[in-house]
């Protein structure tokens, strides 16, 4: 993956965020305060714009204008995906990275976000879509395509799951018994992310 | 009933008090405008640098204890919204001369993160970051210890005090933390409310009360509180806050505190003046001595009409921190 | 709807917040309780002596603005009524130092002619006593100059603290009453008001508005004002009264002004510090440059939710004099 | 009159007014605020427990101290009856004063009243009744008694004559012709004051 797959995958990203954006929205009202949705939008807007006005060389310095627009974020998960997004750019500052540096970006992302956050895989929060598809990445023998595939379909079981799950971290941890048989909505997100890389 | 307030855009309410602030105290306040935060105007060199910030809407706090003797910057959010990580980091690394910075940061999981974050980015480019979360608010003290933890609300005035005239002092950055720490171990503060306030552009207050209630234990963003109480005269009123926070802090005979006596917002010079009597004089019947005041609005929640009252352990060491030298637009001796 | 208070016995408001008061700040200030009277906790000696006061309930004025540099002695009345005559006779032979007193006094009937006949009698007992009477309230201008003339605002903050500071640099009592006499002539001020307060005691406002209107020109004893007009941004509303207080003093390019944005009671920082952004950006643009600002409660009326806007001509001795060192419970520097 | 005829025409005074307090306050309610009888009642009780505490030798020494016990009222009448006081205490500062003395401390105290208060006779205030029994005091030729009375009467009638004055002066100037046909309540006070003199 080199700078301009990466810059095509934000852009797929971006897109897919588009279309889903009033379904996340409605998870997070049935789960939390309903402004996931609007705290994406604004955090990838920003993005989106920077990208249009920044050279990038590598997938690092694409990763490096994603994160800063999420930390620029209010919310919860703005700054939990900056982070994610600035250990991924961390691992990624060769002009060209394999799916070795994507797993260790992953993987250390998503240990970031949970000593940040202190969520634990199960408490119905992004960590479980995020640490899943980074395990993937990891445990992927293949070329980058079937790795990042794999990521992916892992991405999203982890994403479905999250209906079953009682929530320990965020508001939805306030509703309780309300919030099971909804989705997270940061998971989902982390699911269309991760299959947005696939192409 | 609705509420009304002086304002242009509700959405630029945050930058434009900033820019109205800063316009003020040209002589004190540097307004950096994006990312947005507020240092000193005239930099302080070979010292910890302090850093606070949080949600706006608490005016004075943060931006009036920039200047001498406390912060050297402030970063605001959004009304009763954290800043985001990277105003921190910004304003981290500005003020930081190379003998690190310390972060005081009141308990919010909005603010913890993004002030956790920051240090980290901070920490990256070479900036040594402490913290002091602070977290007085006994109203949020669940017995068990679980969930978020007591929220921080107007004895953050004290640590960026105290901790403001160490650091001018010359403390380095680990004693500075430990002491900031300390001083939090032994605040506690809880407020009352007997009207809520209104957020810039809505016109109706966030709840109602009964004419014969009042909200007991509110925090400073609006929420109600742990719950109500009758309406009673202020003698009665502050004997109900007091009793719980000398309790928390197992205050007996002989001991000595510095007594806040905040307005939430809407509460008249009066009426704080005459709470102040009762604190001081409800105290002298326990034996314990106020050794120093502040009563004024400090921490606000908007408009709220209520008031907080925080107590600190004091000692000497104290003192001679709080008596030392401050010049900021909110508090200057 | 109905508002409440924080006190006890409504007649005991003043005299119990005098207390809380003084003991919030017991190195600057003292409290003669019987005539009530505060004056410096350290007495100035040497120099003319300077004493106002008043109705309460616009606090932090007066006894909030003794101390070095301003008073030397406020005299409160119960809420919005004059002192007597004897307390302020007693307040000012006890400040005499044989330098003589300046009595700066808010232009209102009571006040007046208590202040009047306490000058006589302090003047019989050997005092030397000149007084400025403050009148800067455009709203109660009369065209054919009849009636009690323009009441007394918050421009009574600035007169105190530039005769403050000319007092303390040892000026004699003729030219410090001249002075001030100068000062007050250039000054205007206007209120608007976007809800009224109420009294300690009572539960409901002095009076109600509808949603759409402010009330223009409030004074600050919770009185009606001229008029109402239509509720608008904060711009637009410092542009209504900044017209007029400009046409009053005659203000133009190249003139430089003291400004008060100054709370009437329950208005929060954000909205003082929005308005007072937009008051300099419209001076700016009138080429009229604001030399000094205070922007806060300086003057309030009881929990009035409103504003005035102070003007006062400067010029380089009133900036030096401004700038001189204030040490009182409000105002330090 | 000596010291103890000076007290004990402050005694019918206060007695007076107990009789008359009612009547006073609801002539301030139709021309002014209403608070005329509790304003003097606070300022006569003053001045009754001060006397009953307080030695005096002269009759100078008993107006001054019904003078400090008006000076420490409120409102409008207080600080102007304070003040008449005042100078009446001025003028009677020997053991046994006479009608002159009595002359001079009306006329003196008439004048700071005017002065301070700025009403001239006619503008339906306390000076219609103090002005002529001023006056009165001043033409006298015979006896304290004869004086006295005469005074008396010049207030009595001075006062009774406001009735049928338009206020320029204190608050029944706001209220205008409807206070026409309304003693002034000051004015009928002083006309109290002076009758007690009368024994
Ligand atoms: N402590 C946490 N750790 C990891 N993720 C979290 C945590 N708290 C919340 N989240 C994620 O953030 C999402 C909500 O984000 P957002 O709506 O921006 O936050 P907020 O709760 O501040 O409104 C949740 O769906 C969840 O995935
Ligand atoms: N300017 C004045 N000069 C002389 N007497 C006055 C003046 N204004 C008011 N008075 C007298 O004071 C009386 C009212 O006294 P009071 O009720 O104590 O005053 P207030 O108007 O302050 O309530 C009037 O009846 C009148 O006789
Ligand atoms: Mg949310
Ligand atoms: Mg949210
Ligand atoms: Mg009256
Ligand atoms: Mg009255």
């Amino acid at each position: 993956m080199n700078g301009s797959d990466a810059r095509e995958w934000m852009g797929r990203f971006f897109a897919a965020f588009d279309r889903e954006q009033q379904t996340l929205t409605d998870l997070d009202r049935r789960t939390g305060d309903g402004d996931f949705g609007a705290n994406l939008r604004s955090a990838l807007g920003r993005a989106r714009t920077a990208l249009d006005a920044t050279e990038t060389a590598t997938p690092g310095d694409v990763f490096d204008v994603v994160s800063t627009a999420f930390l620029n974020t209010g919310g919860t998960s703005g700054p939990l995906f900056g982070m994610w997004f600035r250990n991924l750019a961390k691992a990624t500052r060769a002009p060209t990275v394999g799916v070795a540096d994507l797993a260790r970006g992953f993987t250390d992302g998503t240990s970031t976000v949970q000593r940040l956050g202190g969520a634990k895989p199960g408490d119905k929060t992004m960590v479980d879509a995020m640490a899943p598809a980074a395990e993937a990445l990891a445990a992927a023998t293949g070329g980058i395509h079937e790795a990042l595939a794999a990521a992916a379909a892992a991405a999203r079981s982890g994403a479905e799951a999250t209906a079953e799950l009682l929530a320990k971290r965020g508001r939805a941890s306030y509703v309780g018994e309300v919030a099971r048989g909804v989705l997270d909505p940061g998971a989902v997100a982390v699911a269309l992310l991760v299959e947005a890389a696939c192409g | 009933m609705s509420r009304r307030q002086f304002l242009n855009d509700p959405e630029h309410v945050v930058p434009e008090a900033l820019e109205g602030l800063v316009l003020a105290h040209p002589g004190l306040l540097r307004l950096n405008p994006e990312p947005a935060y507020v240092t000193r105007a005239k930099p302080a060199t070979g010292k910890v640098a302090l850093v606070s910030g949080g949600g706006s809407g608490h005016e004075p706090l943060h931006a009036g204890f920039v200047g001498t003797g406390m912060l050297d910057a402030a970063v605001p959010g959004a009304v009763f919204a954290s800043p985001t990580a990277l105003q921190v980091s910004a304003a981290t690394t500005a003020v930081d001369t190379g003998q690190g910075v310390l972060q005081i940061v009141k308990n919010y999981t909005g603010d913890v993160l993004n002030f956790r974050i920051a240090a980290e980015i901070a920490g990256d480019e070479g900036a040594a970051v402490e913290q002091v979360l602070v977290d007085d608010d006994l109203a949020s003290e669940r017995a068990d210890g679980e969930g978020p933890g007591r929220r921080g609300t107007a004895a953050v005035v004290v640590v960026e005090k105290l901790c403001g005239a160490l650091a001018e002092q010359g403390a380095e950055l680990p004693r500075l933390a430990r002491f900031g720490r300390e001083v939090v171990g032994d605040a506690r503060s809880m407020g009352i409310a007997l009207a809520a306030g209104a957020h810039p552009g809505e016109r109706a207050p966030a709840w109602e009360l009964a004419d014969d209630e009042v909200e007991l234990g509110v925090g400073i963003h609006g929420e109600r509180g742990i719950g109500r109480r009758p309406y009673a005269s202020a003698d009665e009123l502050t004997a109900d806050l007091l009793d719980r926070l000398v309790a928390a802090l197992g205050l007996g005979r002989g001991d000595g505190v510095f007594v806040v006596v905040n307005s939430l917002g809407a509460t008249h010079g009066l009426e704080l003046a005459l709470v102040h009597r009762a604190v001081h004089r409800q105290l002298a019947g326990r034996g314990i001595e106020v050794a120093r005041s502040l009563v004024g609005p400090y921490v606000t929640s908007l408009d709220m009409a209520g008031l907080s009252i925080t107590l600190v352990r004091a000692d000497d060491t104290r003192v001679a921190l709080w008596d030392a030298p401050v010049r900021t637009p909110a508090l200057t001796w």
